[in-house]
C-alpha cells in the first residue's frame, strides 16, 4: 500500500488567511452535482444534448497540476478543482459527465476532432488561442513567486527579480508579467531576467531545489500546494494578476463555433450564483481565485510578436 | 552431359575467359589444368551459374543454364528455378565455404535434410571422418574441412559435380581415397569437372584433360595426349615444371 | 597453464646446464596495474553507493513505501506488455524489411527504404499521437476505389483504442530501426556462405533462414539488446495516451505528492533490474550462437 | 546482359539444328508482380499525400509560417550541436568500452560491463535530472582522501551548467549504447583476421584501428546511423532542463498558441529531412567500406 | 634455430601433439609430412605461440616464446612483447587469411609501413603479381592469394619463416618459382619450417624432413633417407601411397 501522506498532502496553507485546508485526495470525492438547469440545458447544441454526456478533456496525464488537477491516492481517479467545475457544469447542463485525463498535446487535437467537448485544465485565454478556441471563463490566476526554503529573497516587484534566474510555464499571464516586469527592470538600468521555461513541475522543482534557478513564478494554488506538501520550498512573494494591464484568466475551453460556449458560461454564472463555485474552490483552498461572473472570449494575452 | 559454347567472361575490364567451348560427355571425367589465375575457378562457376556469362551458353544435360527458350527468345530463369537447377550440380569450393555453425554432420545434411543422416554419416566415414561428425569447421584441419565440403556436395548426388582443388589439402594417402570415391561416382554415372594442380591427380582420374591459359581453352584430349605430348607452346612449357 | 609435472624430469632426459626448463615453476603475467585500477574502481563506486545510502536528498523511505506497490507492481506490467508486444511486432517487421531492403528487386527495395525512412524519422510521439488521434485527420477510413467510391467504411475515433495505438506505433517505429539492425548482421555474413548455399540449391527463404540468419545473430543480438533496452524505457512516451505505464505511474504519484527524487528512483531501479535480467539472458543467447566460433 | 553481337553468328559455326542458341535473343527475367505491387504502393501513398495536402485538418498555413521562423532555426541548430557532440562523444566512449569488454583483462570486463548496464538502463530524462541537479544531493562535491580530508571542493550548482549537463547526460548514454554497438561490429568479424595480425607481430591498437575496426565498421554502421537517428530525436529530452532544442522550441509555441498539430509537423519535417540527409551519408560511408567486399 | 622440447598440446580430450622434440638448425628448410589431421598446422601455430602449449617449451634463437626466466621461475610475457617475439617470426597461413579490405599491396605493407612500399612491390614481382598490387583479396585466385600471402610474410624480412602448405593452391610453373624464392632465403641464412603435402616439393625444397603422425614425431632426417629410406611401418605406408 502507499506510504502514509496524511501529514503533508492532505493538509494546504491558505497563503491569504494562514489557515489550515484540509484537502480530499483520496478516490471517493463526494463531488457537488447541482440539478439540472433546464433554461440552460437547453442551449446545448442538439448533438451533445442526443448524446447525453459532455466529455471532458483534462490535460493532466503524469504528474498533472495539484490541486487544480492531479490523481488521488488510487493512482487512477482524476481529483482536483478543474475536474469538479467541469462536472458541476455538466450537472447543470444536465448531462453526464465523461472526464478524460489525457496530455497537453492530446487535448488539444481532441478539442480540434471533437473528442472532447470542453476543455478544463487551467488553460489561460490567449489572443491567439481564441482565434481557435471559444472560452468561458472561470478562474482568474493568482501569482506566486516560490524559492527554495531560507532564500531570504522577497519579491515585490521589478526590482527584485532584475538579473535572476526564474522559471515560468509558456503562454501563461506568469510570463506575460515576467517579461514585462524584465522589461522594466531593464528601464531601470538593472540586468534583465533570464527566464527559464520548463515543461514539467517536476523538472521546474528538482532545478529548484538544486539552485539551478532561484525562482518559479507560477499559479498561486499550485506553489501553495508544493510547498505545503513537499516542505523544501517556501513563497516569497504572491501578485495578483489584475495588478496588470490586463488580468488573466483560467476558462472553460471548446472549439470555435462549436456552440457551447453560451451553455458554459451560463453555467458557471449559476454555479456562482448557488454558492455551489464557491464551496468548490474553498475546497481547494482557492478561494483567492474567484471572479464575479463569467465571461465569453474576453480580451485574452496578446499574441506575441514572433 | 555438359556443354559450353563460346563462353566469355570479363569482370570489369579483364577477360578471364575468352570464347571457351567445351563438351563434357556423360558420366566422364574431365581434369581442367593450368596456370594460377587462368580462369579455372571461373569456369566452373559459369557452368553451374554462380557467375553469369557475359556472351555464349551452358548446357548440362542439354538443358540450357539460366535461361529458359521461348521460341526464337531466351528468357532468364528466376532464382527459384536456377536454384532448382543446380540441385544436379555439386560445387566444392576452392576455399570450402563450410558453414561454421554447423557440425560436419550438419554441413553435410544441410541440402539434403535430416532423413538423410544415415547416407550423411557414410559419406564422412567414406572420407575419413567417422570421429569427427560432431565438429565443427574451425575445429577441424584445412584437410578435414575440404573432405567435409566434398562430403556435402555429394549428398545431394548430384548428376554433374565440379571439384575446384579437391585435393589442395590432402595428404597422398587422402588423395588416393577420393581418387576412389570419384572412381565409384564415375562408375554410377556421375559426370565429373576437376580443377587441380596435382598432375599426378590429373594423370590418374581424367578421361579428358583441358589446359586453359589466360582464359583460353589452349589444348584439350585424353591424359596420354595433353600430358606426353602436348601440342602448343605454353603447354609445353607449363608441363615441364612439373615437379616430379 | 599448470605445474609441469616432475615425472618429465624423471624420464631421464640429459640434465645439461642450464638445466631443462621443463623443471621451471610457470608464473602467469602478472598485472600490477590491474589491482590498482579495480581498488581505484572501487573506492568510486563505494563512495558513491555511500552518498546514495546516507544523503538524505534520496529518501530512501519513500523509495521503499513504493518500490512494491500495488499500482507501480501494475503499471510494471503494462511497460514489460509493450516492451515484449513492441519487440515482437517490431522485429518479426525488421526480419522481413532488412532483406527487402537488400533485394534486387526495386520496389521491394524502395518500399522498405521508404518504411525505414519514415518510421526512424517520425519521432514516437508524434506517431502515438496521430494513431490516437486518426479521427482528427480523417473522419472516416474507407476501402474502395482510390480516390472513386468506398464500400466500407470505419470511423476512425472508434477504429484504433488507445492500448492499440500505442501498440501500432511502438510496432512500427521499432521495425524500422530492427530492420537496419538485421541488415547489419546480414552484411557482416562473409558473402561466400550465400554462394555455398546458392551452390546447393538451397531455396532462399531457408538460405535466409538457416544459413545467414544464425551466423548474422552475433552481430544482431547485441544490437537488438540495445534495441530492447531502448524501447523498454521508449515505453514512457506512451503517456501522451494517458496509459498506464511505470514511468507514468511514477510521474502520478510525485504529482500529487512532490517527492520526485525517490519515485524516479523507483522507475530507474526497476530498469536496471530488468535490464540486468535482459542482459543474463543476452549472455546465453549470445553464447549459443558463438557454437562453432570457438577458436 | 547485352544483346548477342550478330557477329558471332557469322563466324561460321556449323549451323545444326536446332539454331545455335547464341542467335537468340535474351530476356530478362520479367517480374509482372513487382509493377502490381509498385502500382499499390503508389496509389496507398499518393492517397496518403493527397489526404495530407487537402485536409485543413493539418494547418498548413501555421506549418508554414513556423517552418522557417527564427527560433524554430535557432533550436533546430542546438539539436544538432548536441547531437553531433552526442554522438562523438558517444562513440569516442564506445570505441573505448567495447574492447574492454572484449578484454580477458577482469577488471577492465567489469567496469565496462558495469558502466553499459547502468548507463543504458538509467533514462536519459532521469541522468539528465541527475547532472543538472547534482546541487538537490550533494552541496559540494570534494577532491580528497575517500572517506577523509578533502583538498578542493566545488559547489556543485555552479559545476554543471544546463547545456554540460546534458552533454555529459547524452555523452554516457550514447557509449553505453555504442559500446555495445562496436562489440557486435567487433563479433562478427573472422577471428581469423586477427591471428593473422597478431603473426606479423602488429601492436594490439594498431590491430584493432585498421584490421578489426574497418571490418567491423560494415556491421556497425547501419546500427550507428540508427543510434544517430535515435540521438537526434532522444535530444528533445533535455527539455527537462529547459534547454531550446527544436523539439522544445515547437513546444512552448504550441503552448502558447495551442496549434499542436501543425508544429508537431514541423518538428517532424525537421527530422524527416535531417535523416534523409543521414541516410544519403551513411550509404556513402557504407559504399567506401564495402571495398573489397564486392563478390 | 628452433628448438622445441616436449611439446604437448590437446584441445579438450584430443591431444593434438604429443611430446614432440625437434630441432632445426639456422639457415635451414626443415620439411614436416604426414597425414591430413596429424597436427602439423598446430606444431607451426605452437612455434610461434598462436597456441598455447600444454607442455614443454618453445625457443627460437635461444630464446624462449612466451616466457622469461626469471630464476627458476618462468613469467609469462605479456602480449605486447610475444607481439615483438613474433615480428621475427614469419607465418603464411593455410587459410591466407589476407586482410579483405585491403588491397594486395596494403596487405604486404601493413606491418612494415607505407616506407617498404618499393620493396613491397618488388616482392609481389617475384611471386607474379605485379599486375595485381592494386587488386582486393577477393578479386584474386586462389593461387594468387596464397601469393600475397607468402609476400605479406616475407615483406618483415623475419629470421624465421613458418609455412603452412604454401604451395596447395599453386601451378607446378608457380611451385618452382615458390622454390626459387625460399632457396634464395636458405641463402640469406633464414630458417625455414615448411608444412606440405607435395612429396615432390618436400624432396626439392628440404634439408630434413620430419613426418608427423598423430601428435607424435615419427621420424626425422635428411630427404635421401627419410623419404627413400623410410624406417617406421606408418611412413612406409604413407610415403606408399605418393602418386607419381
Ligand atoms: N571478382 C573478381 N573481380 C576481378 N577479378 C577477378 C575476380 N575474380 C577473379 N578475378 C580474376 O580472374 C582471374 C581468374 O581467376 P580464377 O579464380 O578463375 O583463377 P584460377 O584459374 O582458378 O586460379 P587459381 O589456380 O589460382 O585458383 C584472376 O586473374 C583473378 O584475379
Ligand atoms: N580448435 C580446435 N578444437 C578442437 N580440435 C582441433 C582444433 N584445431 C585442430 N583440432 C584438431 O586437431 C587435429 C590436428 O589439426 P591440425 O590443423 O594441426 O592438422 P594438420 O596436420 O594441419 O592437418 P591438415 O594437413 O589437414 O591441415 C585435427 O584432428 C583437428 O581436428
Ligand atoms: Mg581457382
Ligand atoms: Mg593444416
Amino acid at each position: 500500500a502507499a506510504p502514509d501522506e496524511t501529514p503533508k498532502a492532505a493538509a494546504a496553507i491558505d497563503s491569504n488567511t494562514g489557515q489550515t485546508v484540509k484537502i480530499n485526495d483520496g478516490p471517493d470525492q463526494q463531488r457537488i452535482v447541482p440539478a439540472k438547469v433546464d433554461a440552460i440545458a437547453s442551449q446545448v447544441p442538439e448533438a451533445v444534448r442526443t448524446k447525453g454526456k459532455l466529455v471532458i478533456g483534462v490535460g493532466a496525464a503524469g504528474a498533472g497540476f495539484a490541486p487544480l488537477a492531479f490523481t488521488a491516492t488510487d493512482n487512477k481517479t482524476l481529483i482536483g478543482s478543474e475536474p469538479d467545475i467541469a462536472v458541476a457544469v455538466a450537472g447543470i447542463l444536465g448531462l453526464e459527465p465523461d472526464l478524460q485525463n489525457t496530455s497537453w498535446e492530446s487535448l488539444f487535437i481532441g478539442l480540434d476532432s471533437g473528442k472532447y467537448d470542453v476543455g478544463a485544465s487551467n488553460i489561460t485565454v490567449t489572443e491567439e488561442r481564441k482565434q481557435k478556441y471559444d472560452f468561458a471563463t472561470y478562474r482568474k490566476d493568482e501569482l506566486a513567486f516560490e524559492a527554495k526554503k531560507g532564500s531570504g529573497w522577497k519579491v515585490t516587484g521589478p526590482q527584485d527579480v532584475a538579473g535572476k534566474k526564474i522559471a515560468v510555464g509558456s503562454g501563461t499571464n506568469q510570463e506575460k508579467i515576467l517579461v514585462e516586469w524584465s522589461e522594466e527592470a531593464v528601464k531601470q538600468g538593472l540586468p534583465k531576467v533570464d527566464i527559464k521555461y520548463y515543461q514539467t513541475n517536476q523538472a521546474t522543482y528538482l532545478a529548484l531545489g538544486s539552485g539551478a534557478i532561484d525562482g518559479y513564478l507560477g499559479p498561486n494554488p499550485t506553489s501553495a500546494y508544493h510547498v505545503a506538501t513537499a516542505g523544501e520550498t517556501e513563497i516569497v512573494g504572491t501578485y495578483s494578476g489584475a495588478g496588470s494591464t490586463l488580468q488573466g484568466k483560467i476558462a472553460l475551453t471548446t472549439k470555435k463555433g462549436s456552440g457551447l460556449v453560451e451553455a458554459y458560461a451560463a453555467a458557471v454564472n449559476e454555479l456562482i450564483k448557488s454558492g455551489d463555485y464557491q464551496k468548490i474552490l474553498d475546497r481547494w483552498n482557492l478561494a483567492g481565485e474567484t471572479v464575479d461572473t463569467s465571461e465569453i472570449n474576453p480580451p485574452g494575452l496578446p499574441i506575441e510578436g514572433k | 552431359m555438359i556443354e559450353l559454347t563460346g563462353v566469355t567472361k570479363s569482370f570489369g575490364t579483364l577477360e578471364v575467359l575468352h570464347d571457351v567451348d567445351l563438351t563434357v560427355p556423360a558420366g566422364s571425367v574431365t581434369v581442367v589444368i593450368g596456370p594460377s589465375g587462368s580462369g579455372k575457378s571461373t569456369l566452373l562457376r559459369c557452368i553451374n551459374h554462380l557467375e553469369k556469362v557475359d556472351r555464349g551458353r551452358v548446357r548440362v544435360d542439354g538443358e540450357l543454364i539460366g535461361y529458359r527458350r521461348v521460341g526464337n527468345k531466351l528468357h532468364e530463369l528466376s532464382e527459384r528455378h536456377i536454384l532448382k537447377q543446380r540441385r544436379d550440380i555439386g560445387f566444392v569450393f576452392q576455399t570450402f565455404n563450410l558453414f561454421p555453425h554447423m557440425t560436419a554432420l550438419q554441413n553435410v545434411l544441410e541440402a539434403v535434410g535430416k532423413e538423410a543422416e544415415p547416407r550423411g554419416r557414410e559419406l564422412l566415414a567414406r572420407v575419413g571422418l567417422a570421429d569427427k561428425v560432431d565438429a565443427y569447421p574451425r575445429q577441424l584441419s584445412g584437410g578435414q574441412q575440404q573432405r567435409v565440403a566434398i562430403a556435402r556436395a555429394l549428398a545431394l548426388e548430384p548428376k554433374l559435380v565440379l571439384f575446384d582443388e579437391p585435393t589442395s589439402a590432402l595428404d597422398p594417402e587422402l588423395v588416393g581415397e577420393v581418387l576412389d570415391v570419384m572412381r565409384d561416382l564415375a562408375k554410377a554415372g556421375t559426370t565429373m569437372v576437376v580443377v587441380t594442380h596435382e598432375i599426378g591427380f590429373a594423370r590418374e582420374v581424367a578421361d579428358t584433360i583441358v589446359f586453359l591459359d589466360e582464359g583460353r581453352l589452349l589444348e584439350q584430349g585424353p591424359p596420354a595426349e595433353v600430358l606426353d605430348n602436348p601440342q602448343h607452346e605454353r603447354t609445353k612449357a607449363f608441363l615441364s615444371k612439373v615437379l616430379v | 597453464m599448470s605445474l609441469l609435472s616432475s615425472a618429465r624430469a624423471a624420464t631421464g632426459r640429459p640434465s645439461d646446464e642450464p638445466p631443462p626448463p621443463d623443471d621451471l615453476v610457470v608464473v602467469p603475467a602478472r598485472h600490477p596495474w590491474r589491482w590498482v585500477a579495480a581498488a581505484a574502481v572501487l573506492v568510486v563506486v563505494a563512495q558513491f553507493l555511500h552518498g546514495l545510502i546516507t544523503n538524505p536528498g534520496w529518501d530512501w523511505g519513500t523509495f521503499f513505501g513504493y518500490f512494491f506497490e500495488k499500482s507501480v507492481m501494475d503499471a510494471l506490467l503494462v511497460t514489460l506488455q509493450l516492451t515484449f508486444a513492441g519487440a515482437i511486432l517490431g522485429f518479426a517487421g525488421g526480419v522481413v524489411l532488412a532483406p527487402m531492403r537488400l533485394s534486387k528487386n526495386p520496389v521491394l527495395k524502395s518500399v522498405s527504404w521508404g518504411f525505414i525512412w519514415v518510421f526512424r524519422s517520425v519521432p514516437l510521439l508524434v506517431q502515438l499521437l496521430f494513431w490516437a488521434n486518426l479521427g482528427y485527420l480523417y473522419d472516416r477510413l474507407q476501402i474502395g476505389v482510390p480516390f472513386g467510391p468506398g464500400f466500407f467504411s470505419f470511423e476512425t475515433s472508434t477504429l484504433v483504442s488507445a492500448f492499440g495505438a500505442a501498440l501500432l506505433g511502438l510496432a512500427l517505429h521499432e521495425a524500422a530501426y530492427a530492420a537496419e539492425i538485421v541488415r547489419a548482421g546480414i552484411l557482416s555474413v562473409d558473402s561466400r556462405q550465400l554462394e555455398a548455399a546458392a551452390a546447393l540449391g538451397i531455396p532462399r527463404l531457408r538460405q535466409f533462414r538457416r544459413i545467414l540468419l544464425p551466423q548474422a545473430m552475433r552481430a544482431i543480438l547485441p544490437n537488438a539488446a540495445n534495441e530492447l533496452v531502448n524501447l523498454l524505457k521508449s515505453t514512457s512516451v506512451v503517456y501522451v495516451l494517458a496509459i498506464g505505464e511505470l514511468f507514468y505511474q511514477v510521474q502520478v504519484i510525485y504529482g500529487r505528492n512532490g517527492r520526485v527524487v525517490p519515485l524516479l528512483l523507483v522507475a530507474t531501479v526497476w530498469y536496471v533490474i530488468l535490464t540486468a535480467a535482459l542482459s543474463v539472458l543476452q549472455h546465453y543467447v549470445e553464447r549459443h550462437y558463438a557454437r562453432g566460433y570457438v577458436r
